[in-house]
């Protein structure tokens, strides 16, 4: 039934999007369509999974199976799909705002549970849509229009964040480093459990600090710094570097079962979702004898 | 004369070990036919506190709890302090007399005192008292002992047989005191050929929504609902479903919402709190057009309330969950048995018409436990999708998601198919699934689509079967409830023809859709009209008005957080017919 | 003849800049003393898309955008392409000559090409036009030059003495352009004595707060309502008010309640999703009896649905909010500056009945703009606070916080206080805040308890103003809206009685309580009655008939995302009454 | 007007609780009301709140201000009660279903803000007041009603998650240790920003696994080891360990700012709840103007 013909980034090109020139999320969306097509997938094997936002359009801008599902909800619309038919390839693709702010319980459960799904945050550090207000992820100072004298609150690092609560791949990406991003966003998926690949996307129209231009002078990979992925300790220290050096690449990585592989209702019998919803005789007679 | 109706009643405090002899009692009865149910009255706290179970036997189908106690089983002495004077002539009451000092008893009351310490010659008598009392509680009701000892071997044999003796002695025990020191109840219990089996209320959601074919439950625990997640955490392995349990009901209501765009079914239970913390996802289901089913186990409230107090109350947030318009079946069981029949239904109903479904259970129906006959019970029922499309397609098929059609239903494919891929979306959108919020948005466009969705339920009332009167034509009354009230206003109308008084009543389970004229039909035909309901503002009548314009000649109703009995409702309708009151409360006479 | 009455609007995309001209016409028409209004029509998405704004100047007080276009500007050629087809007859049509090719004009419309590159020697010449044609406009309108020349000063004084030149350099010479090519508008535009002021529904709302006294406000944005955010933002620091930014929705229903357990005014505002996710808190507030006030702008549902978009759709959400029955006023204002004066009566209700308010806006109120007179606005309302107390006392005051009282009401003691300790809790509970669902779930102080708190809403109704009737009494038709209709319906007076109908209208601005005599009473003196609202279901009609049995001739509604135009509701009344339909939708004519 | 006798613990007892006999939470309760005490507070400056749960019923069992609210919302009415009168000190208190499973977001960003609570988590590792399922702090294997074939989840852990987050305080007692737990929150109190006290408290219903003597036999003091509290890694790895041996004590704690600290609104005019209502001519002046 499967075709299987060598994809290219074009074959994943859903509708145009409608950002604002410019905006970091271009370079994003360019990057997961290669990335998709880096990997082999077919585009009727992924669902790409967001919340709202102008990051969470993603999924109409993508030739595969979307859900544009509610504010900071992606994860557990993304979760349930993976567990119902965890043969799918599932994105969760959104915004700081959406993930980290009304979604940062969310984040942190399905971090912990080690989830087979590949989140990609585009964090331009302010509320694009709703027309620019302060996120969690926003700097000190950083004036917005819920905080026209500068913010005044601690800004949420996603990537220890993540790292604590479990997450087995966590990685941080420039939208304008399309080439950088692809990569970790197509080994995300290849990973096996829950991968964050937190995006640094500029929002060129509310977000007057955290500029392409900014980014460009400080962003270091990784890669040209001696760094052990499996050492969380050193992973935090680069993570948490914010200031004329901001570090870009995967930070940390490790080999954990996820959810899909422990859940022992996963072993056999295939995804839930194509079972047979009629109960069988057996199963009945199960259910009659407890009964009695 | 009248048939086998038997209530006994157990008091004591939490961690007293009362779910125990009330299973054993459960179990011989049904085993030997009888009709059971019961209910137990607690309080939010793990142990100490008040509890009185209340279980009820009976040859003929009765569905409440009942009016009266005919054995009260005392196994402290604040339950033989609160409750003796609630005891009627003819009536005994049980007791470890070595702790507990009888009160003054009403005429004709058989006071049975067991002295435990002599009676199990003192070893473990604390945690022996209630096998004791089963022992005399067997004798009383005229049972033969072995049924017991078999009993007692199966509860017990995990645990070795050395336990296994030690309570058949002691219940023997207190089967031969009783023999020699008790009169027996003169009613001879009835041994019917077929045996039932028992279940809870929320054993019977969760059953009705596995032979529905649920393969995906979620859940985040919430009294009463629990034991739905209970169910699916014991039996999901032999079904075939997959158990989470999520870190918050948002999560859970969106979850299942994912899981079933795969093609599964998927159902999730909460209480109000819980619902309320939903309500933004089941409008996201409805207008992305994804079914899944939300049960709803409401307690009294408001707000966290009294979780372990049963209370109709959370119809309006039901019908007022999410906002905008939008497409969702709401139904509420009228009792255990009907609630495993609607789940198949309500799934084949949201299948078939591409929304969410509300099931509004209550603690009464959910964590009450009931005799059932398995083969009763359609296990196999029939399962209809609708235009879901589960098989992939070769090529394009120019599928369309939200296609304009003339009853509103767009053919669903499932995601993960190939020849079908789509975005579902919570932005209202066109039929290619294009957001009409965004760059262009088009009344036109936008008026077309809500129309769609509205067309789906523009018939809708036609799916389902109209609610059905029970009792005589023509009676003096015509009692009209929802859901759980449903077993009072049934066993009530014996107590009224006593009263001679002609009754009969009707059961309303679909909310929506209402079954608007056949309501109205009922009550141009009523020579009286009660609403009977398990809340304190009228909320079913409100909206029964609001939906026909229909308002009765009474209203009975109870917001104190206990269920009626039967009499409440009989004093209700008495004290109405004779205009002395427009809303008559009753008054709870068993305080717990 | 008629009084003055312009109506202009100006088309474009995101980014193009339509709000300077837009904001400069308003002052200048403010300025002048003259009634201002607008409506703007978007999509959700920040730069692109098409954008309609409609600016509406009168000498006579509108509340609506009205019927006509009088002149309209294109900023590109979509404009020109989807609203020319709207312009009649002595109407006016300005665009950039070099860019834009005019259509097919209706007879009678004048044509006003700006070649934009000749009149700005091509300087800037796209960020240009909006200040040329502001300045052919001026002329058109028959307004000096030098008003336009202050405005642009002031508007650009921060930018520096270049920009300002350079922008009165184009628009003057836009205006000579004018005086050369175009006709002026014949009637002459009013100077009345005293100048307006402008604001948004949502500054009128955030204002009302302010005068109230809030000195809290918390908020997740969410559009329509994060103008009420942004307008405390700017205006914190001026009145000693917080101002929160919060994780979510969840954590702004819940931190208001804790900062009002202080003592504190407290508020928050968002819209339908949001407020979804607040509801579990509304009830927490009710049953813990903490006063604080919710708002929702109300937005085209359902779910996400259209964000920019409005809609009269979340009456049942305010209505089902939380489980269980509980006490909470709902308000709808009709306009803003009724918004405004709304906030102090719901915060002294709130205080005086210690629950929650909710008041459900919509966008057409709350993003709308119109003129405003400071002097007509009372910032010193009284402050009720009813029975809260906040000094502390010497000793044991022997406090309860939930004491029995004859109208339910207790005296509430704010945290922090000596002398008053207790405890507030969601469940149920005592007089002296024991919980009632632990250790002794006694149904008798439940239901007292229950009923302690109903009680404070028993004549509750008694506490508000009834909604009054505008228009002539004994009229053909009667309209009954709630909330912002209220703009069209009065705008639609007078072209019904240009029709020949006489008409009056009933909007009702308190949902909870409801005036259910005062509208009974309207209904029976009716000739004919019809409810309009913006939504599809009928969601006032039905809760309306579900509070009263009251149902009307007709229906006029409207869901396509767009408001009402006063013509809409005027052929609404028309085909009802030859009784052509029953139910009327009016079709959009501008689409955007 | 305010009289300042010494107190003792005894003047911060409320109704006599009704947990089971044996449950962790009793020690816990009392650790709180000496450490009251040992501040120095008065029962009618503190605010005790907390969500719902066995835990959670603690404000009714304590004579301060109380307030007993929603499940896993302490943290935001904490908040409210905290911004709006800084004068009073403000208690959290709750479980860990409450407050890491449906209040993780609220856990995440109170401790971002470092709001100036004091938050004490009575950790059972299971959910006691609905009578015994899977808790965010569950280990792996644990049997319990949602789980009866043992949890497959991975643990949340709550001192490297505080850490991360930005709490400023981060300790763990256990509850049979009331002098050192005491200790832990009256510090917890007198630090100026948000801290944590995460306390082993064992379910003797429920929780079969975790005990009192499971934590007896594991529980070592950060006393008897070298550790440096500013030194976060070091912390972590405190606190990660999780066999023979489980360290109670003050892991991490910095000194910044607190929320309180940080709004230029408190900086002058007194607590908020406090301030006048009614606006003064000035103040509407401004306003009228901005309309013109
Ligand atoms: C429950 C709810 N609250 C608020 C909103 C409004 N809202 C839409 S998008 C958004 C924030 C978007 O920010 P982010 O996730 O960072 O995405 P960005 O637009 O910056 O890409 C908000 C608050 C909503 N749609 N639903
Ligand atoms: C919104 C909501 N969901 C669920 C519940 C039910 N509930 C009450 S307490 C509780 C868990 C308690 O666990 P924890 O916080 O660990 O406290 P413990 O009882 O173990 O001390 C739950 C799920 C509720 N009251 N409200
Ligand atoms: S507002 Fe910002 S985030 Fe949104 S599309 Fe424009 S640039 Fe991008
Ligand atoms: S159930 Fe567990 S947590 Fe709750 S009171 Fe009993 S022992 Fe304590
Ligand atoms: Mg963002
Ligand atoms: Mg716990």
């Amino acid at each position: 039934m499967t075709t299987t013909i060598e994809l290219t980034a074009k074959d994943f090109k859903g509708v145009d999007p409608d950002w604002c020139p410019g905006c970091g999320h271009f370079g994003v969306l360019n990057s997961i369509q290669r990335a998709y097509a880096d990997v082999g997938l077919q585009p009727h094997e992924v669902v790409t999974v967001s919340g709202i936002g102008c990051s969470s359009n993603a999924p109409g801008y993508i030739n595969t199976y979307g859900m544009h599902t509610l504010h900071g909800r992606a994860l557990p619309f993304a979760t349930g799909v993976k567990m119902a038919n965890h043969e799918l390839t599932v994105i969760a693709t959104g915004g700081d705002g959406d993930g980290y702010g009304i979604g940062a319980g969310h984040f942190t459960h399905a971090a912990r549970r080690n989830v087979d799904i590949t989140y990609v945050v585009m964090n331009n550090q302010i509320y694009g849509l709703t027309t620019g207000q302060m996120s969690p992820t926003s700097r000190p100072g950083l004036t917005t229009k819920s905080t026209p004298f500068g913010s005044i609150e601690y800004p949420y690092n996603p990537i220890t964040a993540a790292i604590m609560n479990g997450a087995t791949y966590v990685a941080r990406g420039y939208s304008g480093d399309i080439r950088g991003t692809t990569k970790l966003i197509a080994d995300g998926i290849r990973h096996k459990g829950f991968s964050l690949i937190d995006i640094h996307s500029p929002c060129v129209t509310f977000n007057m600090e955290n500029t392409h231009d900014f980014f460009k002078q400080r962003i270091k990979k990784l890669d040209e710094v001696e760094h052990d992925a499996s050492d969380w300790k050193q992973a935090c220290d680069y993570a948490m570097e914010w200031g004329d050096t901001i570090y870009t690449g995967l930070f940390f990585e490790v080999q954990s079962p996820s959810l899909s592989q422990l859940d022992p209702i996963l072993k056999e019998g295939g995804p839930i979702a194509k079972r047979d919803l009629q109960l069988t005789p057996e199963q009945v007679d199960r259910l009659k004898s407890r009964l009695m | 004369m009248s048939s086998y109706d038997m209530a006994i009643a157990i008091g004591g405090e939490a961690g007293q070990g009362i779910a125990t002899p009330g299973d054993i009692l459960a179990r011989l009865f049904v085993r030997r036919g009888l009709y059971f149910n019961s209910y137990n009255a607690f309080q939010s706290i793990v142990r100490g506190g008040h509890i009185f179970l209340t279980l009820r036997t009976t040859e003929e189908m009765k569905y409440s709890h009942g009016d009266k106690i005919d054995l009260l089983l005392c196994l402290n002495q604040d339950t033989m302090d609160k409750h003796l004077h609630f005891m009627k002539a003819g009536s005994k009451v049980l007791y470890n007399s070595d702790k507990i000092t009888p009160g003054k008893a009403a005429d004709g009351v058989q006071l049975c005192g067991l002295p435990i310490a002599d009676l199990t010659g003192n070893a473990r008598a604390g945690l022996n008292q209630n096998t004791v009392a089963v022992g005399a509680i067997l004798y009383l009701l005229g049972m033969e002992f072995q049924v017991l000892k078999d009993s007692l071997t199966q509860q017990f044999q995990r645990k070795g047989e050395a336990v296994v003796n030690e309570n058949i002695k002691v219940a023997q025990a207190g089967f031969e005191h009783a023999i020699k020191q008790f009169e027996q109840f003169p009613d001879e219990i009835p041994m019917l050929e077929k045996p039932r089996g028992v279940w809870s209320g929320n054993d019977a959601l969760a059953m009705g929504g596995a032979v529905a074919g649920v393969k995906f439950y979620a859940a985040y625990p919430m009294s009463p609902s629990t034991g739905v997640l209970h169910w699916f955490a014991n039996n999901g392995r032999n079904i075939g479903a997959m158990v989470r349990q999520i870190e918050d009901e948002i999560g859970v209501a969106n979850i299942v919402i994912g899981a079933a765009h795969t093609g599964a079914r998927t159902l999730s239970a909460t209480s109000g709190g819980g619902f309320a913390l939903m309500t933004e996802a089941i409008g996201a289901a409805s207008m992305m057009e994804i079914p899944t089913v939300y049960i709803d186990v409401m307690r009294a409230g408001p707000s966290t309330g009294v979780p372990t107090k049963t209370e109709q109350g959370d119809l309006w947030q039901a019908l007022g969950a999410s906002q905008g318009d939008f497409q969702r079946f709401i139904v509420a069981p009228i009792h255990a048995q009907d609630a495993f029949n609607l789940m198949p239904e309500i799934f084949n109903l949201t299948d078939r018409f591409q929304c969410p479904g509300i099931v509004l259970s209550d603690l009464l129906i959910s964590e009450g436990h009931y005799s059932v006959d398995p083969d009763e019970l359609d296990f196999f029922p029939a399962i209809e999708r609708g235009v879901t499309i589960t098989e992939p397609a070769a090529g394009n098929t120019g599928y369309h998601r939200y296609k304009f059609t003339e009853n509103g239903v767009s053919p669903r494919a499932v995601a993960g198919l190939e020849g079908y891929i789509h975005v579902v979306a919570t932005d209202e959108h066109e039929e290619n699934s294009g957001l009409i919020s965004d760059e262009f948005t088009n009344p036109h466009k936008r008026r077309a689509m809500v129309e769609k969705r509205s067309r789906k339920f523009e018939n809708i009332v036609a799916e389902i079967a109209p609610p059905e009167i029970i009792g005589p034509a023509d009676a003096d009354v015509t009692l009209i409830g929802w859901g759980s009230t449903f077993a009072a206003m049934h066993d009530a109308l014996p107590l009224l023809a006593d009263r001679g008084i002609t009754a009969n009543f009707l059961s309303v389970k679909w909310i929506v859709p209402l079954h608007t004229e056949r309501i109205a039909e009922v009550f141009a035909n009523a020579n009286h009209t009660i609403i009977v309901e398990n809340n304190q503002s009228g909320q079913f009548a409100r909206y029964l008005r609001g939906e026909t314009g229909l308002v009765p000649d009474g209203h009975i109703r109870k917001y104190d957080g206990e269920p009626f009995m039967p009499h409440h409702i009989a004093d209700g309708v008495e004290e109405n017919l004779k205009n002395n009151t427009e809303q008559f409360i009753p008054f709870q006479e068993i305080v717990v």
